[in-house]
Formats: C-alpha cells, structure tokens, sequence
C-alpha cells in the first residue's frame, strides 16, 4: 500500500489503538481539519472522544498528565505541532517522566510517547524550527526517535508504544512529502538501532531524519567524483547505534555528520566522542559537521535558504577534507 | 472621555491601515513571495487601535503570533513591516523576524512571540524597568489561548505581587486555533479567574473601538498611578483563518447567519455606522485618510515587491514549495 | 459524619507515627547517617492524616519535597521509609528516592516531586486512568508554595475542563522556606483564586485532624460522584525548620508568643484536648497505640541502623561532610 | 584577600551593583539568612529591596521578567538554588532570552544573568543535582559559565554582567567549601577563555567547575606512575575555547574530558566534535570521558559515592587507555 509520511503515522497509532484500549491520543487542536499533517485524521470517529482529545493550551501540564496517565498502565500519546513547545514541558520531560522509574526504585515505568514536529520552510522563523533531539538525548531515561521515511517512521512508534520507556519522536515537516509502501500490520523496528542506507568505503556520512535523503543526494554527487561514501540512517539519537557507528568508521576512517538541529553539542559531537572513545580509526580526514547554521533560524526565505546545509557546499566541504 | 474629531479619525486611520495591510497581503499571498505564515488581525483590529491610541508611545508593548494590528497601532514603520513580511534586509526585524514577530524598538514595540503566553513575562519585566524610570506602562497582548497557559496566572501574581505597571490585554475571540474558549476553559469567564487574583478586571466589546478606547484610557490611568496590573478583556471574533490567507469566512465554526452577524458587527463597520449615526461630518475626513492609507500601503507593497524581485534575481532560491490548506 | 472509636484511634495513630518517625529523624540526624536533606512533616500531620484516612487504598496520591506524613498516612511501609532515610537497598525506593521522593505502589503512594508543583500534573494523569476504570481518585497535596508556579493553575483547568477525579489539597503553611505567603501573593486567599477556575474549593483548619477529616471526606465524595475536582486549602503551621533536623521552633518566623500559641494548637493537642473534653475513655486505648507505635518506630530504626553499619563496614565511604546550618 | 567562594560571589555582585544602577538581583527566598551559600547575604541591607527582593515561586515568568528589564537596559541577576529549577524556565532561556536579539534584527541585546547551583552530596538525589550546562550550551546566544576557583567565578560574574548576552553560570556545590586570595576590585575575566592550569605532554585533561580539582588528583596520581598530564580548565562551555583544546591536543595526541554533568551529547561529546574537526591528532589512545553515571542521581550516601567518579577508577582507566 502506498501511503505518504504523515498517513504512516496515523496508520501506527490506528494499529496501536486498535490493540491497546490503554492508548490515546491528545494534543492542543486535534480535531483540526488538518490533523497535525494527516497523522491524527479520524481517530475521533474510529476511537471516540475518550482516547482522542483537544486539550488546552498548557505543555507542562499535559506532559505530566501523560506521565501519570502511564503509571496506571495507559499508553498516551501527546502530539505536539511543534518541538519548540516541548521547551515548555522540559521539566516534566527531563524532571519527571526520565527519573520517576528510577527514583522511585524501579516500582514504575512510564511508557509515554510524545510526538514533536520539527519546522522548516515557510518562515517558520527561530520559534517553529527548532530541533531539540539532542536536549532530550542528553538526559538518560528517554529514547529519542528521528525516523526518516515512512517505513521507519511507522515502525520506531509501534516501538514506541510497546516500549516501557518515555519516548520523543521527532518529525522533520519536510518529511510529510514523502510516500511509500507500507504493508499491514505495521512491524515494530528495534529502538536504538540504525541501518546502512547505503554502502560505501571511503567515508561515513551518519543522517538522521530529512537529512538522510539529503546525505544520500550528497553521496551521489561524490560517487560523480569517484568517493564511495557510506551512509548511516541512525534513526535513534538515544539510544544510540555506536556499533554501527564504530564498525563503519572503521572501515572508512572518515565521518561527516547530517543533523537536522545544530552542531555544537549536539550530534555531531555525540558521534565525535562514540568515535574518539573506539579506538576506532585514527580518522584520515577531518570531521565534517553539518546541520543548521549556529544562529537562530530567520524567517526570511533568502536567509533561511542559506541557514540550511546547501549541497554544493558539503560538498565541495567533504572533498576538500578529504584532501 | 473626549472623543473629538481628531481623536476619532486616529482611531479609524488606524482599524483601517491594519485591515488595508492584511487584505492586501491576501491579495498578494498567491504569488507565493510573502513567503511564511500569516495570521491575521481581520475582525479584531478594534482591541488594538483602541488600547494603543490610548497609549504613549514611551509605553512598551508585546504581542502575540497575530502581532500585524498591534504593530501598526503602535506605531510601527509600516513599509518596514511590508519588507519585512517579504523578508528583506530592508524589514523591521532584517528578516530575521516574519509576519510573528514584529518589532519596532523606535515606537516601543518589543516584540511578539509565537509561543503562546511567551512574551507575557517580558512585559511584567519591561513595566519593571518602566516603574523605576517613571509612570510609563507595558501594554502586555495575548490571546485566549494563551490564557491557558500557567505563565499567565503566574505573571498575573507577580504584576500584583512587586506592583508592576502592566496593562494585560486578553483579545478574546474564543478560539485556539479551532478549538473553542469553551472546550478549554471549563469556567470560561477570563475576568473572573483574574479577579481571583486580586486584580481589577474589566470585560469590554472588542469590536467597538470607542468602547476599548474609552476603558483602556481609564484603566492605563490606574496602572500609572498606583503601578499595579489590570486586565482589559476584550471580547471580539476572527474573521479570517487562524493561519493562512482566507477572511471574511468561518471555516467550521458556525453559518452563514453566524458570519452575517459577526460581519454587521465588526469594527470598521462598528465605527462607520456610529459616525454616521453620530458625527455624519467626520465622513469626508474619513473618506480622505482611506485614501491616504490606501496610497501608503500600495506604495508600500510596491515597493516591497520591486525590492524582493531585485533580491530574488541575485540568488538561486528554489521556486516556493506548494500552498498549505489554510487552517481556518 | 460519624467519628466512632476506631476512626479516632486511626487518625491519632496516623498523626502519631508521622510524628513519632519525624521526632526520631531528628534524634538520629546528629550521627549524620540519614545523610539527606529532611523536610519534616512536624505540625502539619492533622492534614494527611485527616485527609488520608478517609481515602481507600485503591486512591492514589502524589505528594512534595515534605512528604513523609503523606506516605505513612496512605500507609506506606514505615520501616522501608527508615530504610530509605538510611540510604539501604531494602528502603522502600531501594536508596534512590530518599527523604523528599517516598514512594509505595502497594499502597498506591505514586511518589513525591522536590520540583515545586511538579507532581501535580502526574494526579492528572492518574486521574484520568482511575476515571476510566472507576471511582476511585486521585489527592495531590502540594505546599503553598507550589501554588506560586503556573502550572497548579493549568492543572485546576485541566481537570475542570476534562473532568478529572483530583482532589487538590493545599497545606497552607503560609511559608515558603521562610518567605510568607503574603510576600508570594498579593491575593493570599488561595480557595478564592481556585474558585475563579469555577473549581469548589474549602478552607479548613489543618490542625483540626477531625474537622480535615470530615470536610475531606465530602469533598471526596463529591470528587468520586461527579469525577470534578476539589481543592482543599488546609491551614496549618511548619513547627521545624524548612530543612533539617530543627524542631518546635519558628526562626526568624514570630516570637515565643507566638510559637507558644502555635505549639498549643498542634494537631496532636489539638486532638488530644478534644478527646479529653469528649470521650476520655479513649485516653487508655490511645495509650496503648502509643506504645505501639513507639515500639514500632524503634524497631524500624533500631533495624535500620544495623542495617547501615553493616553496609557502611563493606564500603570506604568517606566520613560525611560537616552539617550545613538547618534552614529553620 | 582571604575569601570564600561564596564570599567572592557576592563581592563580585556588590561591586557590580555599586558601579551601575541598573544591576539588580533577585531569588526565591533570597531573604534566608543562609543568603544562597552566602553569595547573597547582606545585599538587601546595602542596596535596598528596590535592587535585591525576594519573589514567587515562578521561574518561568521570572525568567521573562529578567529578558523584558534587560530590554530597556537594565542588568538583572536571577539566583536559583537548583539548576534543576531552570528546566521550568527553559522555554524563557532557549525561545525569548537567546532568540529575541536575533528576532529583533538587532534591536535589542539582553543583558541578562542566572546563577544556577548544581547540587550533590548529602542525599540531593534525582531532582537536585542536575548539571545541565550541555543543554544551554546547544543553544546559540547564551554565555554558559562554569567556574572552578574563587577567582574565576568573581571574575566571570563580573564579565557576565557587563556582557550584553544572556549568561547562565553554574556554581557546583562543592566549590563553596573553598577559600583564596582575591584583590579588589575584581577583575573580569574574558568570556570563552580557558587556562591551562597544569602543563604536561602526555595527556590533556579538559575539566569544568569542581571537576578541574578532581582532574588536579589524577594528575598527581598519573605523575606519579611517570605520566605527565597536562590540565585545561574551560571556564566556560559556551563560548568554547576550541583554541586552547586543539593546541593542547595537538601536542599531547591525547585527550580525556572531566564534567559535572552526564557525557553522552555533552561537553565530552563537544570536545571529542572540536578535536575531530581540527585534525589535531591523530590520537594516541582512546578518548576517556568522566562525569556522572548515565543514570539519575540516587539518594543514598552509598550509591550517591558511585555515580560521581571516583580516583582510583579513573586513574586506572587512564593508564589502560595509554596502553
Ligand atoms: C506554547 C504553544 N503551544 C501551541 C502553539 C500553537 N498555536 C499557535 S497559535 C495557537 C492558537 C492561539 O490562540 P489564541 O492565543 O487565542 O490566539 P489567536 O490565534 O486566537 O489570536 C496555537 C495553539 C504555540 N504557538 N505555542
Ligand atoms: C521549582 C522549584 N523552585 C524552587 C524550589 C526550592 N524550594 C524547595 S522547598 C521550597 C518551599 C516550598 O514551599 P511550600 O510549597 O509552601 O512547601 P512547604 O515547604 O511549606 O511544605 C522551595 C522554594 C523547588 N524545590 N522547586
Ligand atoms: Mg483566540
Ligand atoms: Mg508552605
């Protein structure tokens, strides 16, 4: 069956629901017409409004509210337009949902999913572009997902769903274009483990979300130049796949990294250290690190063109590296 | 209150420049080179021109996402605000800001978040550093929305707390996007939830602007006086989408009897039928000024658009992606 | 409201265990092996007992940073609270938790936040799935100064809004480690701020067990049949430090009158006076639970104490550092 | 001078609230006589409840309130006993303080100081210990101090003041057992500079806040086996002296990273970022990271001591990486 990105999403959670009467879904203006990109269309016809609810507008409360909805034995899912919103829930995320199972002495679990879109294109400016992954992934006790097809995307939250742990998955809005197959039941994909997109020996290019399509337009613009680069689609930033990190950059003792959010402490720095700590390598090349310029997001399209990673120049960036 | 002539014509000039504006960034929005999302004042211009007429322009403001109405009412540069929505060096915020965050540091206007309730604690902060230079206010917008948020109350208690010189100006159109204040809110009278936190708190028709004007001017000359917050609750609806550029239409939320009335009572029309009623002799006058914001905002967006198509023929920017649906 | 012999005796015991176990933290704190903050529930006990004991045990709670009389009263293991004081792997959350975060899933105690407010959105939550499963609620305390942060008011929206079984219980000590509530909030009455969300709320004499038992219990009853929320406010006095192991003292709060006035109306004389005048015949019977509960309270610590030399001789765990000052 | 560090934190804010009336400072519960480790204590009394007053509990408002006061000019000086308690203030930090002078097209700066207390020891537990520089770190615009000495931290406080950017400093709690010479007045200290405090070729040891005393006994300990280890103490995090880390490293081809906080996407993972992308190296050993366990902090005395780094641990770890 051929569906688009966001109908995978709705696809997972009907899938879930459907099985799991403790699931439900709740964000601030689910019943828009819209449904948060087609992802949450009709689940208050299928499933009512007791496990699909508008909310007000109040991130931290909600948050909490799904944290203690899943002491219970519920499974909630809160959807959130944006991920920059998810600053305002901070310390239920980080204070509350990641510590309750360990502070109370492994007497609970807290099995939450959040989902958060990441915004770009159309001035979405410094306050709807956020993609704060790597916040959540600092902190130990929350899996933080950045699918990047509609395969991944549908698998990594049936995960999620099934996972006793709180959960973050981050949606690039760019990624809403997609369409792809997807064959019923929907199959969950283990949390924490990435895939080789493609096959390559002269360097590790490691994506996550939109930025692997982007890595993959890369590697075939070297592979034009004669460089073989792999490309690594982590799907997780936490846990994070070191091994296949490591294991491809021991081959290829090279790597770049394709974030969607910034660099500095952030992913790039994340794969610096998995590979620093290997032993892995010694790299033959600099790191090349790219993702959103270090400056707030403007909304001005001349200007926001520029403040994404631009083709040509990584390019011309990694074969200049490469020496 | 005085309501003289040229009160009145201030106060039509400026419902009229913010509705001229949004309906010519609706004209223009299909050519896809105001490039980011709108939301618009269309319907609820009467809240801003009657709190801000009523203010100085030493008095601070913040705003919201649907920022354009208080902008202008402020005072803000409105060619740089054109530029800015087509994201030029030229713009108010250097494009760095969009349609959501207008700003104009020369007429006090210190911008407008697009998380809900974010700019709230910058004004109980601005009327801080206001209080210990003299008895200028900050005129704090936001939304119904945003009144569910926690920083509300808290900003609320802290402004009653240090005695802080804020006007709080709730511009009730009883939507969060689609969904209803009522949805939301279990107890959805705003006023009295404030009142419970000792502060005067006062409901107004927000689509009639003499209304606003005349309890705004009263209530700003009790926040300068005593330094303490107080609430204007002003009560209007949204004649357009949320975000997007469709108005004078309702989308889901009510008929086509719903969207006649609120159009008989929506401010321009508010304002026209009381001076016709009233002052029939301001009408020429009003006449001229249409006339002159006409010319200002054509001026404008030609401009705006000449400098865009300059900056567009310097770069390879990708053509725009596809409209989204508008979500009304 | 019957108050039979049983309930009197079970709200004297619940008060007298909290404050036995808190009277013997205080005893053992100069050894310093409870190496932790305490923030002792000394003077407060009448609420979570009044409250507690009228709650089933399929109830749930959540509490604060000040929450050992909450755990106990719910019916929290009192020996693996000891335990967990003592930092042992058979507390109660296996040496995770400690003092400010007790937590016991049998007696559905579903922990405690040192974060202010911070636990009250999980009683929405597990308001929700007890709503969905049947009658039973949820009671979350919180201090007044949790009702400073913005999100207590966000919860009173969302439980009015969707309906959820919260019975919100404020202990009103009127201090926030020693800020008084009047320098928090402008509008000290915090039910009148609760009813303006359109929330019942009560004030209640927290040092009165059997008055907080019996509003308690009504409000609950409301709680159960109507799945709405409640809120409690419960005026009581701190008789110990913020923080550490100071006791029957008010710092810089008020003079010896003054602590003389709140010392004679403690929920235990409190209790004890109002027995005398009405049913001296239970002076015995109380006697006796006394011994036990002493008995009870020695054991668990005795217990304990072993428990942590025995652990600490298989460690070269640095002696601990010198005593900070007790924040009184 | 003999002072404090506490001491040499307060004297730092009265100098800078004699010297400029638009300084001001305020705190929950600032009145204690405790005085927040004594770095407030007094300053009511010199510069009146105008300048230094207690507030509600609200980090979130308050931390707006310290952007809109910066606005017109004012240098507002936010105190907060946990840097737990920032969580609740992130989405005033991250969204207004650090994107508004950008937003704005450069109308505006904001001067704004938070002073953060990270906890540990004496049972703080999950919810009050809390080291989390990496998260503002991330995050364009915002100065993130970490001093280690009573002299840095006065002189960091002062630049943080004079800076027109937002700064956080975290204070751990530890350092306020320590005592030094300070002359007045105080000096500021340039923002992104670190120091070498230990010169050495065999090693670079990278070390923030308390940590960089911890780092000094493992170099002790790694003398002593014949190791010669040099020490950096960054001072800040963000800006990041790459500079001072690349020369280092560049000589000594070997590099280990003592935080205060959890190492995965943190300052570990930020400096291993900095060293890849130089081509400084390559390195002789593995990297080695030091912080917090990756779980959340436990109460008890006896896990509490294992989920800080221990000396003997780390000294080994060291010697075996160096093969
Ligand atoms: C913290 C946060 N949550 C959610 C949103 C998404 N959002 C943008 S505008 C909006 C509706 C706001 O309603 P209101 O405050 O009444 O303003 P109006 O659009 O009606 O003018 C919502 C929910 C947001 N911008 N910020
Ligand atoms: C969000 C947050 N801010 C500040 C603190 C520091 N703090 C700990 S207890 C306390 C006082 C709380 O007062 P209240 O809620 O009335 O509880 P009480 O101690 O009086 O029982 C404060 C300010 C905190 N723990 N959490
Ligand atoms: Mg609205
Ligand atoms: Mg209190």
């Amino acid at each position: 069956m051929q569906v688009s990105f966001g109908e995978a999403i709705r696809l997972a959670t009907v899938q879930v629901m459907e099985a799991d009467s403790g699931a439900f879904v709740y964000g601030e203006g689910i019943n828009d017409p819209g449904g948060f990109f087609g992802t949450t269309v009709g689940l208050i016809d299928q499933f009512g409004e007791d496990r699909c609810f508008d909310v007000p507008n109040s991130e931290e409360c909600l948050t909490g509210f799904a944290v203690g909805a899943s002491l219970l034995g519920a499974h909630p899912l809160f959807v959130n337009l944006r991920a920059d919103f998810l600053l305002l829930a901070m310390n239920q995320i980080v204070n509350h949902a990641a510590k309750w199972p360990t502070m109370s002495g492994g007497q609970c679990n807290v099995p939450i999913v959040i989902r958060a879109i990441v915004g770009r294109e159309w001035g979405q400016a410094a306050q709807h572009s956020g993609a704060y992954h790597a916040l959540f992934a600092h902190v130990p006790g929350i899996d933080v997902l950045v699918p990047s097809t509609v395969k991944n995307a549908a698998g990594l939250l049936i995960s999620a769903f099934q996972s006793e742990r709180p959960s973050i998955m981050f949606e690039s809005k760019l990624l809403y274009t997609l369409n792809d197959d997807l064959s019923l039941p929907i199959q969950p994909l283990p949390i924490g483990k990435g895939e080789i997109v493609r096959e390559g020996t002269d360097l590790t290019m490691i994506a996550v979300s939109e930025q692997v399509h982007f890595a993959g337009q890369v590697a075939d613009d070297l592979a034009k130049k004669g460089i073989q680069a792999e490309v690594l689609d982590l799907q997780c930033v936490q846990p994070i796949d070191s091994e296949l990190i490591i294991e491809s950059v021991a081959k290829t003792r090279r790597v770049a990294v394709f974030d969607i959010g910034w660099t500095g402490f952030g992913l790039s720095s994340e794969v610096a250290r998995i590979v620093c700590e290997s032993g892995a390598g010694p790299l033959r090349s600099r790191m090349i690190s790219s993702g959103q310029e270090r400056q707030h997001t403007p909304a001005s399209c001349f200007r926001e063109y520029e403040h994404y990673p631009l083709l040509d120049k990584v390019v011309t960036q990694l074969v200049e590296s490469m020496g | 209150m005085e309501l003289n002539r040229e009160l009145l014509l201030d106060l039509y000039s400026s419902m009229l420049t913010a509705r001229f504006v949004d309906e010519r960034i609706v004209d223009e929005y299909n050519n896809r080179n105001i490039r980011g999302p709108v939301h618009l004042s269309i319907g609820q211009e009467g809240i801003a021109s009657g709190v801000l007429t009523s203010c100085r322009v030493t008095d601070c403001v913040v705003s919201t996402h649907r920022c354009h109405a208080h902008y202008l009412a402020k005072g803000g540069d409105m060619p740089e605000m054109v530029d800015e929505l087509y994201g030029l060096p030229t713009g108010c915020c250097r494009g760095n800001g969009g349609s959501m965050h207008l700003f104009d540091r020369k007429v006090n206007m210190w911008g407008a978040s697009a998380v809900l309730g974010g700019s709230i604690p910058l004004a109980c902060g601005l009327a801080h550093s206001l209080k210990r230079k003299g008895d200028d206010i900050c005129v704090a917008f936001i939304g119904d929305g945003g009144t569910d948020e926690g920083v509300f109350y808290e900003a609320l208690n802290l402004t009653a707390t240090l005695g802080l010189p804020v006007l709080f100006v709730v511009e009730n159109n009883q939507l969060s996007t689609l969904t209803p204040l009522s949805k939301r809110q279990a107890q959805p009278d705003i006023a009295a939830k404030v009142r419970g936190f000792g502060i005067e708190s006062v409901d107004v028709d927000g689509n009639d602007v003499i209304e606003v004007y005349s309890r705004a001017a009263r209530l700003i000359a009790s926040v300068r006086r005593d330094s303490a917050p107080r609430v204007l609750v002003a009560n209007t609806h949204r004649l357009c989408a949320h975000v997007g550029p469709v108005i004078y239409q309702l989308g889901g939320i009510g008929g086509d009897d719903e969207l006649e009335m609120k159009l008989g009572r929506e401010p321009l029309n508010t304002f026209v039928t009381y001076v016709r009623d009233n002052c029939p002799g301001l009408l020429d006058a009003m006449d001229r000024r249409k006339c002159e914001i006409l010319a200002a905002v054509d001026s404008a967006f030609a401009g705006a658009k000449e400098r865009f198509a300059a900056q567009l023929a310097q770069t390879n920017l990708p053509a725009p992606p596809p409209p989204e649906p508008s979500r009304v």
